[in-house]
Order: C-alpha cells, then structure tokens, then sequence
C-alpha cells in the first residue's frame, strides 16, 4: 500500500512538475504536510502546535514533513490539493477557516487523507478526511483553577499578585473556541471562589499587538492581576504587558512561557501538538482511519495545563492539588465544563 | 480621414458574425482550462482585424495597428523591467529567479490556471468599482467595505429565501448592488454636504463594515455550541449557487463558477456605460473638468452620487459572486484585500474597462502561480506582490520614461557631435 | 566682453531663443537695459513677452544665446541666482501666498534667520522702513488675502526691493489695478527709476508705454520687430509693428434694431461674492433682441458674479432676472440652458473645454440629455460625427478631426469649439466673457464677425470684457460696471473711450456730483 | 463596582490614551509636514510597516534598541525618499503613488520576514527594548491625575511630545516652516523667490519619512519587543483622518491623536466595566465611528493647503 503510494506521487510529480521536481518526496517514510492558516508560522499557538507534532514525528522517524503557508484564504484549497500532488500522504489543514476547503480537497484527492486541526464536519464525512476539534473549556477550566485559587488564597505568594480577586481575559475576536476557552476559565475561577471577578476585553483583531497590551493593561488597571490571553498574535501584547506592569500572563494553546519567562505563570494546553503526533502515529502504523471527527480533551491526553516552570516554588502544593483533582474529574466525566458564556449565565 | 461612409458589403456582415461567434465560446473554453479555445480566439482576432481593414481600408488600418503597437509596448516593457528587478531582488536574497518564475509562469498559466481565474473573477469587479468611480474623479479607496456588504446581502438573502435559482440568483445581484450602492450614499453625502474626503471615509467604512460582520455572521450562523467553526455563516442552498463550467464543460475544474463570465460582460457593460450612454458620456466630463460640466449645466452634485453608487454596487456585485459561486457562504473578513487590489487593476488599466479584464487575469495568475511557485520551490510567494508594485509603479511613471528618453537622444547627440558643446539636456515637456 | 570706455548696460540679452519642444517662444532676441531707464516690452498676448522675462529670471533656461548683468555673461539655474545678481520680478499672476502676512511673504526665500530661526521682530522692521522710504504703504502684520489687488501688488513691489534688486521687471502690472492705481503705480516706478533702479515694463497696452518708457521694444510672434524711443514714436507706428498691419479690428457693427423690450432684464440684482462682501449691489440692466450691451469695468468689480447669476451658477441675495418677461432667478443652470441662454465663459480651457474629450465630445457637451444628440440616454454616435464635422465646417475649426482631443487645438480652434457649441443652439439670449483673452488678431476678428452675425440674426448679447477696445468695436450700449454697481450706460454712438474709462476709475460721477 | 466615570476618570484612561495615539501623532505629523509643502500622503502606513520592520530586525541584529531606532529611521527615511522620487521628481499622482507604496511596504516587509528570519508572522524578540529607558521627571511626575501619565513614560513617547512641540515651533518661526508653507500654498511663488519647491517636498517627505520611522519603531521596540505583520493595523489612515480633523496644525493634530487615542482606550475600557452588555464588535466600531464623525464635522472649519495634491512642474506650467 505505502510501496503504491509513493509511485503514484511520484508519477503525478513526474507530470506535474516536470524537471523541477522537488526533493520531498524521495524518503520512504510517508511524507506528512501542514497548510498553516493566513496566520502562518511564529504565531505560537495551532500552527507551530501543529508544526511541532510533525516535527516530533519527524523526529522519531515516523515521517518527513513539510509546511505550506497560506497568505489567503483562496490560497487554501492550492495549498491543500497541490500538497496531495506532491506526494503527501497525510495533509494537516491548520484553523477552522478552512473547514469549507478542506472538505473540497478531500474530495479532489481521494488518495490523501486529510486532517482538519480545529475543525468540525457536520453530516457524512469523506472517508479520507478527519476532524480534529477540542474541548478548549476543559484548559481553561484548569488555567481559571489556578488563575482563581492563586489570586484569592496565595496572592502573599509572589509580588506580582494583589488581594483584589480579579483576574481577566483578553480576547482576539469574539468567537466560540475563544468562547469555549472563557466559559471554562470562568468556570474554573469560580470553582475555587464563586465571588471572583473575571473581567474580559475584545480586542478586534488577532494581529494588533498594540492593542492587545492595551487591554491588558486595562484589565490590570482594575486590579486584574492575572491574565490569560486568548487573542493570537495579539496575546503577544498580553505578554509585553505583564512585562511592563509585572502581573502574571497565562498563555494559551502552547507552552508560551518562553515568550516571559518572569511573568507567563502558565499556558492552558490545547493539544495540537499531540493530536498531530498521534495521527502521524496512526498513519505510520497504518491505523489511520478517515471519516469521523474527533474531538480530542483532557481524557485523550490533547488538553493539558503546562508546567510552571520557575513559579514551581510559588504555586503552593494544594493548588496542584486542585488541579489534578479537575483533572480526574473531568477524565472521569464527573465535572462537565461548560461550554459557553449563556451557560454561565453571562449576556453576549 | 476616411470619413466617407463604406458601404457595409457581405464580408463585414460575416466577419462581425464570425468575430462574435468565434469568441464568446473561445474565451468560455480557454477560461475553463480548454487551451484550445485560443485557437478560437485567434481565429476572432483575424476576423475583427479583417473587419477593420474593410472598414478602414489599408493605409489607416495599418497606421491603427502601428499607434496600437506603440500605446502597449510601455506596458509590456514596464511589465517585463519589473520581472528583471524582481529576479535582481530574489538574486540578491539568495533564490533562483529562474526556476522561480517558471514556476510562477507554469503554475499561473496553466496549472493553476482555474485559481487564476477564480482569483480574477472578484477583483475584476472591484476592479470596475474603482475605475468607475475615478471615471468621476472620486478615489473609491474602500471598496473591500461595499464588497462585505454584498457579501452580507448575498448571504441573508441567500439563507432567507428558497426561491430557485434562476429567481434568486438575479434577485440576489440586484439587491447586492443596491445595498452597495446604497452603502456608499454615505459617503457621497459627507463628501458632497462636508467636504469630507472620501479616501479616509470610505476607508473607515470598510473598516467599520469587516469589524461589525461577525456580528452578522453569528445571526446567520447558526447555534453557536454546536458551530465549531464560527467565522462562517451557515450554507447557502444549492438553488442559490451559481452554475459551474463543469455543469456544461466535464474537464473543467469543479469550483469553476460563471461569475468571471458575468465579470466579463460587466465590463463590457461599463465600458457600455461610460462610453455611449448620456450617463458615462457626463460622468467623465465630470471626472475630467468638473467646472466645464458645471457651466454645461450637468450636476455635480448628482454625477458624483451616481459614479459613487454605481461603483458601490460593482464592488458588492464582487461579493455576491464570491457568495453565490465559490465560498456559498459567508466567511469573515481575513483583509482578502480585494479592494486594495482593486485599486491596482483599475490604475493598471488606466480605467478602461475592457483593459480591466486583462489586468485582473495578470493579478489573479501572479497570485496563484506565486503560490504555486512557493509550494515547488523555496521562494516566498511575499516576492509577488513586491513585482506587483514595481510593474505598477513603472507603468505609471511615464515622467521616467521621458526622462529615459531625453537622456538617450542627448547621449546619442552628444555621441554624434562629439564634445564640442555642452548640449543642454532641459527637462522640458512640450504642453 | 567689456565694450571700451562706455558702461555697460546693466542687462543685456544677445540672441537669446527660447523653445518648447517644436514651439519657438523666443527667437533671437537682443535687447538692453541701461541704468536708471523704464523700457517697455510692448506685444499682443502669446507674442513671448512672459517667456523671455522668465528667460531672463532664471525659470527657463534659454536654448540658446546669452544674458549679460553689468556686461558679464551669467547663466541662471534657478530664479535664486537671478535675484542674488539684482533681479527682481513682479509677475502678471502675483506670486503672493494668500494665507501668510504681508512680512512673511516678503521676506520668504530671503528670511533673516539665525541657525533657521526666523527674525520676525527685524524683519518687521525693514520691511516698515522700505515701504516709507519708498511710500508704498502696507500694513506689515495683515494677512495678505485680506489685502486689496493693488496693496498686493505693492507687496510685490516691496519684495523686489527688499531684495535689493536693481532691474526690477513687471509683467503686465497694471491688468488688474484701478486707473488710479494705475497712476500711483507708475509714480512710484519712476521715483524708482530716478533713484537709479532699471525697470522693464511688460505690456500690451499702448498709453502705458508711452506715459511711462523711454524706450520700447515691440515682440510679435516671439521675434524683436522693432525698437524705438518713445519720444520718436507713436501709438499708430508701435500698433502697427505689434500686430504687423496698419488696421486692427474695424468692424462693420451695423445699426442695432431699436426693440423696447429687452430679453433679458436684471432688476435690482444684488449678491454676495466669495468672502461675503457685496459684489453686485442693486445692479439693473437690460438686453435687447439684436442688441450687444457691453459692460466695461476693471476686472474684479463684480463680473464674474454677473456671469454666474446670469447663467444660474449663483442665486441673486435679492432682486430678479427676467428672461422673455419670466423670473429665472431660482431656475437651475441647466433650465436656463433650455430655456434659450448661452455662455461663452471667460477661462476656456478651465471651465469652456474638457479638455482630453475630444471635438465632438466637446461640442456635444450640455446636449447629451435629448435629440438629436442622444436617444433614451443613449448616445447617438453617428449625429454626434456629423453634428462636429458641420460645425467644424461651419466655423472654420483647423487643426484636426472631430475625434481629436481638443487639448491639441490651438487657443483660435479650442474658443471657435465654444462658439459652436453655443451659437448653434441657437441662443435668444448670449452672455460673452472676455472672447479674445489670448488669441491672435485673426481669431479675434473671426470672433468678432460670428458674434455681430449672430446678434443679426436677432440674438441679445451680453459683452464683458476688460478691453474697452474690445467694448467699443462690438457694442450697441455700453454699461460701466464699478464696484458692483451701475456707473455709466449710454448708447455706443453717443460716447468716447475718455468717457467710459472715466467712469472705470471713478464709479458713478452724478452719485458723486450730489 | 466602580462606576463607569471613576473609570474614565482614573490616570490610567490618559496613560492608554498616549500610549494608544503615540504612533498616530507621529504618522499625523508626518501627515501635516507632507500635506503642508503641497504632497499627499496616503503611503504613511507603509512608510510605518517598513520602520517597525527595520527598527526590529536591526535591534535584534546588534542587541542595541537605539541603532534599532536608528535602523528604523534610515529605512523610513529611504522609503520615503522613494515616495518622494515618485511624486516630486516622477509626478506620479501622489495618491496613487501612495497606494503604490503601501502594496510595496507589506510586500517588502513579508519578503524580508522570510529572508531575514526564515519565517512568516512575529519576528525574534529584541533583546533590549526602549521601554527599559522609561524614565521619570523627578519633579512632574508627582503631579496627581497627568504626572504619572506623562512625565513617566518611555523615549518615543516624550519624543512624540517634542515633536508636536517643535513642529509647532517650525511652523510659526523658522525659514523652513515658511518655505513648507509657502510650497503648499503658492509653490510657484517660492520657486520665483528662488527656492526649490521640488526641494522643499524632498525635506517634506524626507522629515514624514522620519516621524514615520518613529511611529514604526514605537510600535516594534519600544510598545512591544518584535516586529509582527501587519501591526500598524490601519493607524497610517487614522493619522490621515487625524490630520484633517486637526486643521493641518501640528497641536491640532495632536489633539486630534490623542482623541482617537481617547475613543480606543475608552471603548477596551467600557468593555470591561460590565455595565452595558453589547456584542464585542459594537464596542470596536466606534474609533471608526469616531473618526469619520471627526473628519466631516471638523474638515470645513479648517481648509486645506491651496495646493495639496496638485503637481508642481517648474516649466510644465507654461500658460
């Protein structure tokens, strides 16, 4: 199977591309793909996620790997079907944006299968097309844990806390993972103390890192004094924030602790990294199976909360506690997260 | 000079059948990816130019050809300089330039040919928008915001009423425009009661239009804990699709939509327009001399709002065709740039209409063969829209070329004269 | 270069030519300027006068021949180099920024500044102490758009001198002054001029020359025809040489049909003009059928204000325009239109052409709503063709076909194209605005005699113009306008140039009188 | 709990509003200098782009924030002069050259991210920025309400306040603001007196180049630590808007900055407070909102330069 593939690949490259052909496709591993979405590499968030699932796969040798990046959103469906073309076995649509493409491509490349990070297929799925989508609310639900056990009761802990228990939320665009994200950070804050005050500013884009400082400014202006940043390349100015004003930042998606390693407490985990992995693995066994959606949590291992790193110390012993008790709950099924603001009674 | 009236014989009748009946299918095919409807089209091409030489006669006729050498060897010299510097640029940075625009010539082309003319069909709507609205000397810089509104217009009516296809889709352009249009009614009326300068408010509009749509997009989007993907509205119906080349053409590619032939019939239709209707004919005096149309008694006030409207309509028209016949949804707005781009082909083409359908297939193979090129080879794609402006900047610098040319004549003179004297290279432009 | 034993003059030209492209502005042109002497550059519009001083002030640069100072050959790259040689230029159109002070404008491009900080406070101070020792007096502070046209142009005077210029050129200063300021002008040049300072006049008005010069040169199509002492000459012999025959324009007017009721009647008109000010003030006149009524008057007394409330670009503040004994004062420019008035507009090519259209794009302007022109919005290209090719047969339009673009066409063809567009709409009633501004004496008369054939066929004219030649040649009445008023009106027959210029400069003398 | 006013009211409403109109003053400036010698500048986006992108790449190369500055200043200065080759020297119409520009500025600094650092969206961070040299006027900064929130602030920020100050200053009183006034106005008047018009819109753009610079490394070293794509986000065309709601003053468009600046902090604010309930969006719309209310209320108070926008041909003129 994997043997005909890779004649089939190279046979559409030899008329594809002609002379020029390109050097990815020469290994025998099965060569895995990523489509960024408009928002490309050095987001630090899904498509680095991503990109570092392949890597690591790279890595272990289950694949050789390569990354497109979209400038468009016509660049998409290109990106997607001329990656099949080239040989790509397993191609990683990156965002929800190209839920509509992806689907195209699937059907225009029956012989790829195609993987939808962040994506969620309605009806009869392509047999060669897989969704991966998150229960975001279950990381914020741990980061609101720590966010609201550390602000209320161990805020003598570290000279960047204040005994105002409020703590915010800085958004990129109003829309439902970043919904998702909030209601569980809310959720988790409130799990500690029913009384805490999350605060939360829009910022309008993904991409002005400007303003998004300035929110988080504004939300530690009123006392906020840790803050997650659920807003993209805009989270950046969550970060230069806390910089200046010295709050804690929490990061969202990946690890982003390196981006302030004084000041990001934590990162809430949403496992691109993983799922990417675990596909590869699929693919590599030969396990992979297309048509269905998966949504990957806490309990598949994509959903996780990060290390604190040198906080280690600060973070006392009972809110680890509290968190690998969330933990067990949520693998368990005996806490469900909500999953939307109306849920907790919050007016949009 | 020839102004005596030829008497229209047999062959005119014939080539005129022939010209229509050879390109109207020949432009369909090669649209579709059928090469050989260049043969078609060259066949066209013979019979209007046959037409005209048994119109004119051979002398003008040829004199014709020559002066219509002459109008496009700038472009083409333009266009191909800056290839030259972006092979410099790329050069400079370490990337092959030769296999890089191979890539981008072989991808745009013909490979990707159906993305280029995919890519092509919005902007060469939004390129009519603005060139419409320069016509009347107004600088539509926000036509991304009109093109949102028809995207909008399209969608709610899309999504609000089941009527078939051949009621709604035409229902759907009409109303799409008409919002448009009515969109930029705004502006035009800050501009003629303020004086407040279009380029800033119709640039806020489009701002505030793409900040406000997901506000629209969650109203049509369904129920949001189920929607995992919420940029986008909910699914049109398929009556309200509009056909693909595939429906009539099986090689074609299946995301190919009619909306680049209506495109193409709405420049024609503008050219129309501006060309032979009272309407056109007053909108350029406007645009040229606004005093002179004043004293001949034609309405600034109402030339101005009407090359306003219609070019607001044009740029929703855009988006109503990206609607209807690709995304058949709304998705938010991610700076497509389709208004920005717009400004571009209409200042390429010099505000023609016809000369729009040109520089939108030039913009939309540049993108898709950049991309292309990026996916086969390691250059980045960004290199495109740095060619993009040189070739627009060359082909707007007529000063440069003068300039090119006083200088070579007086090297040439210099070089003729040897050094006797110091010949006085003026930068005089005759009036 | 030194000739022996006797000064040079303080500027010379020798064989100076200026071309533009395939024009020749200036041809071979020689002329002198001694110290302490008023010459006048004497020439018809477009004759090259303003061309050769721009030559001379360092904006052109000649394409060939040479320009001495102090008998020294200087070559100009920039209008700075001929300042700091002694050159000082007052321009036709003045080269004032209206937004800036009377000190400011002075003393720009030659500002006192230490370390670019301007010296406001000494500047002041000269500029006060030039205008006294000169007696050009003008108020330092005022912002120079409050400024009336003559103090403007003394502020222009004053900027030649704050530069110390000792060839002072002033090309046609006296365009746009009230004869009084006419007079204060030239006494002002020649206190001057015994002070030492060397002036040349630009102008195409014969009294000026001879008034003032001692010397004159006459241009006539870019070429130096001829040059002469003022006391050896005289009016007919430098007319003579400026329009290169005996005779300019004797028309043969024929008599006006008496008709006692006018076509068009203003009745107490007044109405504000840009800034507020009154520029027409209870103004009453009227046109008959056959009739040319022409209104003299220094420019800036109200005739553009006349022109747009006539035509209907602008809305009396009070009183009435009666067209065929109907109100028209609120109907529109283009009901106006319709109802039978034309408009030959002062500034062709600014608000009479559109200019990239081309001929019969032109001559269908203000047409295209109706027959025969257009069809249901639609133009009708084929009687848009004939319609220019029988115009341009009609009126003698030269130059090229009717699907060239009028930017081409010389200023004759381009104002014959206005003419069409208008005279063939048959107009009952016509409103004519300064119809020769630069054109040459064989266009002027080609004008003349479609605009009297026109008024045969029993047209009633409206003539502005700020040429009382122009006046004299071609009207039945000639009405006086001063200051938005009313000054003078009498039938051509029963009055004199010395008459109507009288009433230019004073305004209404039996006002006065009482 | 606290009320809306005590929001609006609180010192740190005016630190957001400087902090959020310190790159639209400086592009506004820049707008006045190039609107005032008689040019059009709608490239002041791009010019931005270019000098956030070099101000980074060169800080990040030397590890020194102020040869980043530096960097960014050279860069916004050659970019400019590119603007000015095109309109001045080329007689592009300045509007269209400026669109040109624009295309060209995200073109450029995209290539650049994929030539300089290999990949596409934020750049490395600089090691240093000019945020560590906040510094503190002893004296003023005790001053309750405004002390906190101007006299402790960051280089560029007191910069932006020097520069109005100093523009101002050019304006009213030295022979270059006169000459800048002059070629605005009546270009062929200055050209008669013997100073270059062509000359002039140089230094113009030259200087807007400049303050462009500065907007764009406030925004990459100093507001923040890298350079991200696309992160001046419309505020060149904000800076037009502010330009033309400010009356072409340099103190009016200062004021007219910091309004907008106003707006924006005060809608992320409102946000927050709790006390309307609205859709996100309808909060963000309204510095668009503002703006255009700004420029068709204020633009007939003020009028603009005579000859802004409009060709200068030394001999193309003739008659």
């Amino acid at each position: 199977m994997k043997r005909f593939v890779i004649a089939v690949a190279a046979a559409v490259l030899v008329f594809a591309f002609g002379p020029g052909a390109p050097a990815f496709a020469q290994s025998s591993k099965p060569f895995v793909a990523m489509c960024t979405d408009t928002n490309g590499l050095g987001d630090g968030s899904f498509n680095d996620g991503v990109w570092a699932g392949l890597k690591k796969a790279e890595g272990e040798g289950l694949a050789s790997v390569k990354v497109l990046e979209a400038h468009s959103m016509t660049d998409y469906i290109p990106n997607l079907t001329g990656l099949a073309e080239g040989g790509s076995k397993l191609v990683f649509g990156v965002g929800f944006l190209m839920v509509e493409q992806i689907q195209e491509a699937a059907k225009d490349e029956p012989n790829t299968f195609y993987a939808g990070i962040d994506d969620y297929f309605g009806g009869n799925v392509p047999r060669n097309l897989i969704g991966v989508s998150f229960r975001e609310q279950e990381a914020g639900y741990l980061a609101g844990i720590v966010a609201g056990e550390m602000t209320k009761k161990y805020y003598k802990n570290s000279k960047l806390l204040n005994d105002k228990n409020v703590i915010g939320a800085v958004l990129g665009m109003n829309i439902p993972p970043v919904e998702r994200y909030l209601a569980g950070y809310i959720a988790g804050a409130r799990s500690v103390d029913p009384t805490v005050d999350v605060r939360f500013i829009t910022v309008g884009s993904f991409a002005d890192r400007a303003k998004g400082k300035e929110a988080a400014l504004a939300l530690n202006d009123q006392g906020a004094d840790i803050i997650i940043q659920l807003a993209g390349l805009s989270g950046m100015g969550v970060i230069d924030a806390a910089r200046e004003r010295k709050f804690f930042a929490i990061g969202a998606d990946v690890d982003q602790n390196a981006a302030a390693p004084d000041y990001v407490l934590t990162s809430a985990l949403k496992g691109t990294t993983m799922s990417a992995y675990l596909l590869i693995k699929d693919l590599a066994a030969g396990t992979l199976k297309g048509g269905e959606n998966r949504v990957f949590g806490l309990k598949e291992g994509a959903i996780d909360i990060a290390p604190f790193h040198q906080f280690d110390s600060i973070v006392p012993a009972e809110v680890k506690q509290a968190v690998a008790d969330a933990k067990a709950g949520i693998a368990s099924g005996k806490i469900t997260v909500p999953s939307t603001l109306a849920e907790l009674g919050i007016k949009q | 000079m020839s102004t005596r009236s030829v008497p229209v014989s047999a062959y005119r009748i014939v080539a005129g059948i022939l010209t229509f009946v050879l390109a109207v299918p020949g432009t369909i095919l090669y649209l579709a990816s059928y090469f050989w409807g260049a043969w078609l089209l060259a066949g066209a091409c013979a019979a209007y130019l046959a037409d005209r030489v048994l119109e004119l006669g051979r002398p003008a006729f040829f004199s014709l050809v020559r002066s219509a050498l002459r109008r496009s060897a700038m472009p083409a010299i333009g266009i191909v300089a800056a290839l030259l510097l972006g092979a410099a640029i790329m050069l400079a940075t370490g990337y092959n330039p030769l296999s890089s625009y191979k890539a981008l010539f072989y991808g745009g082309l013909v490979r990707g040919w159906s993305v280029s003319v995919l890519n092509a069909t919005p902007l060469l709507f939004t390129g009519l928008a603005v060139a419409f609205a320069f016509q009347g000397g107004f600088f539509n810089i926000g036509a991304q915001g009109q093109y949102f509104i028809g995207v909008m217009t399209a969608t709610w009516i899309g999504l609000a009423l089941k009527l078939p296809g051949i009621v709604e889709i035409p229902l759907i352009f009409v109303a799409a425009a008409f919002v448009g249009a009515a969109t930029n009614a705004i502006p035009a009326i800050l501009k003629v009661k303020t004086g407040a300068h279009e380029v800033v408010t119709t640039m806020m509009f489009a701002y505030a239009i793409s900040t406000l749509s997901p506000v629209f997009i969650r109203a049509f989007g369904g129920d949001p804990s189920h929607s995992m993907h919420p940029y986008a509205s909910d699914t049109l119906p398929e009556a309200a699709w509009l056909p693909t080349f595939k429906s009539f053409l099986p090689e074609a590619n299946y995301r190919l939509h009619i909306g680049i032939i209506l495109a193409i019939a709405c420049a024609v239709l503008v050219r129309f327009i501006l060309r032979s209707t009272s309407l056109g004919f007053k909108v350029r005096a406007v645009g040229n001399n606004p005093m002179a149309a004043k004293t001949q008694g034609i309405s600034i006030p109402r030339i101005t709002a009407a090359s306003l409207l219609i070019s607001g309509a044009l740029a929703a028209a855009a988006g109503a065709t990206q609607v209807l016949g690709l995304d058949h949804r709304m998705y938010q707005d991610l700076g497509a740039g389709y208004g920005w781009n717009g400004i571009s082909i209409a200042l390429l083409a010099r505000n023609n209409p016809i000369a729009i359908i040109f520089t939108s297939l030039l913009w939309g193979l540049l993108d898709s063969g950049g991309r292309y090129m990026a996916m086969t080879t390691r250059t980045p794609n960004s290199i495109i829209e740095i060619v993009k402006s040189i070739i627009l900047f060359l082909l707007l610098a007529e000063m440069l070329y003068q300039r090119i040319g006083l200088s070579l004549r007086a090297a040439f003179s210099r070089l003729r004269r040897g050094s006797d004297a110091r010949t006085g290279i003026e930068k005089e432009i005759g009036s | 270069m030194k000739v022996s034993g006797a000064v040079p003059p303080v500027l010379e030209t020798r064989g100076v030519t200026k071309r533009f492209g395939r024009i020749v502005a200036n041809h071979d042109i020689s002329i002198r300027l001694e110290k302490g002497e008023i010459i006048a550059l004497l020439g018809e519009n477009g004759a090259g006068k303003s061309t050769l001083m721009n030559v001379l002030f360092g904006l052109y640069r000649p394409s060939s021949g040479s320009i001495l100072i102090d008998g020294e050959e200087v070559s100009f790259a920039s209008p700075r180099e001929a300042i700091a040689k002694g050159l000082g230029m007052v321009h036709q159109h003045f080269m004032l920024v209206p937004t800036l002070t009377v000190t400011q404008n002075i003393i720009l491009g030659d500002e006192p500044v230490i370390l670019g900080h301007v010296l406001y406070r000494a500047a002041r101070r000269r500029v006060v102490e030039l205008s006294e020792r000169y007696g050009l007096h003008v108020d330092p502070d005022a912002r120079l758009e409050d400024l009336s046209v003559g103090l403007q142009q003394r502020v222009e005077i004053l900027k030649a001198l704050y530069r110390e210029a000792r060839v002072l050129i002033l090309d046609e200063p006296t365009a746009v002054l009230t004869p009084l300021e006419v007079e204060e002008l030239f006494s002002v040049l020649r206190r001057l001029a015994e002070g030492g300072t060397s002036i040349i006049i630009i102008t195409h008005k014969l009294e000026e020359v001879m008034s003032l010069s001692s010397r004159v040169y006459v241009l006539r199509r870019g070429e130096l025809v001829g040059e002469r002492r003022t006391s050896e000459t005289d009016a007919a012999e430098l007319a003579n040489f400026m329009v290169g025959r005996d005779v300019v324009l004797s028309v043969e007017r024929g008599e006006a049909v008496a008709a006692p009721e006018p076509i068009l009647r203003l009745e107490a008109v007044s109405v504000r003009g840009a800034r507020g000010i009154p520029a027409l003030r209870g103004l009453s006149l009227g046109v008959g059928p056959g009739e040319i009524l022409g209104i003299a008057g220094v420019e800036g007394n109200g005739q553009a204000e006349l022109c747009d409330l006539v035509v209907g670009l602008a809305r009396p503040d009070s009183g009435r325009i009666v067209f065929h004994g109907r109100d028209i004062s609120a109907l529109s420019l283009k009901r106006r239109m319709e109802a039978g008035i034309g408009y030959v507009p002062q500034d062709r090519r600014g608000s009479g052409l559109v200019l990239p259209f081309s001929v019969e794009e032109n001559l269908a302007l203000g047409s295209c709503e109706g027959p025969p022109l257009c069809r249901r919005g639609f133009l009708d290209f084929r009687a848009l063709r004939e319609n220019a090719l029988r115009l341009m047969e009609d009126y003698d339009i030269r130059g090229a076909g009717p699907e060239v673009s009028v930017s081409t066409l010389s200023g004759g063809n381009q104002q014959k194209v206005i003419l069409a567009r208008e005279f063939s709409r048959k107009p009952d009633f016509l409103l004519v605005a300064q119809p020769t501004r630069g054109l040459d004496v064989g266009a002027i008369e080609y004008v003349y005699r479609r605009i009297l054939q026109l008024k045969a066929g029993g047209t009633a004219i409206l003539l502005i113009s700020m040429e009382l030649e122009e006046i004299f040649a071609l009207s039945d009445r000639i009405a006086v306008l001063h200051g938005g008023e009313l000054a003078f009106e009498a039938p051509t027959s029963r009055t004199n140039e010395i008459e109507v210029g009288e009433h230019m400069i004073r305004g209404r003398t039996d006002r006065r009188a009482s | 709990m606290s009320g809306f006013a005590a929001v609006l009211l609180a010192p740190q409403l005016l630190e957001a509003t400087i902090r959020l109109s310190t790159p639209v003053t400086f592009a506004a400036l820049a707008a006045v200098v190039c609107e005032r010698s008689g040019i059009t500048n709608i490239a002041m986006e791009g010019i931005m782009l270019v000098g956030a992108f070099f101000s980074a790449y060169v800080g990040w190369l030397t590890g020194n924030p102020w040869i980043g500055l530096l960097g960014g200043l050279v860069a916004g200065a050659a970019f400019s002069l590119l603007f000015a080759w095109a309109t001045v020297s080329l007689h592009i119409n300045h509007v269209v050259a400026g669109a040109i520009m624009n295309i060209l500025a995200f073109g450029l600094t995209r290539y650049l991210m994929m030539v300089c650092y290999g990949r596409q969206g934020t750049s490395e961070a600089v090691p240093l920025t000019l945020d560590h040299y906040r510094l503190r006027v002893p004296l003023l900064s005790n001053i309750p309400y405004l002390g906190s929130a101007v006299f402790n602030q960051t280089p560029l920020v007191y910069l932006s306040l020097i520069s109005v100050a100093a523009l101002a200053w050019t304006f009213a009183r030295t022979r270059f603001g006169l000459s800048l006034t002059a070629s605005g106005e009546h270009p062929m008047a200055l050209e008669t007196l013997g100073r270059s018009v062509y000359r002039v819109r140089y230094q113009a753009v030259l200087l807007s180049g400049l303050l462009c610079g500065l907007a764009g490394a406030f925004l990459s070293i100093e507001n923040s630590n890298s350079f991200t794509e696309g992160m001046t986000n419309g505020r060149g065309f904000i800076a037009l808007a502010a330009n033309i709601a400010g009356g072409w003053q340099p103190v009016g468009v200062f004021l007219a900055s910091l309004f907008f600046g106003l707006v924006d902090a005060a809608q992320l604010r409102a946000q927050s407070i709790g006390l309307i309930h609205l859709p996100s969006e309808i909060f963000l719309v309204f510095p668009y909102i503002a703006t255009i209310v700004a420029v068709a209320g204020l633009v007939r108070k003020s009028r603009p330069p005579a000859a802004v926008g409009k060709d200068f041909n030394v001999e193309g003129g003739g008659d």
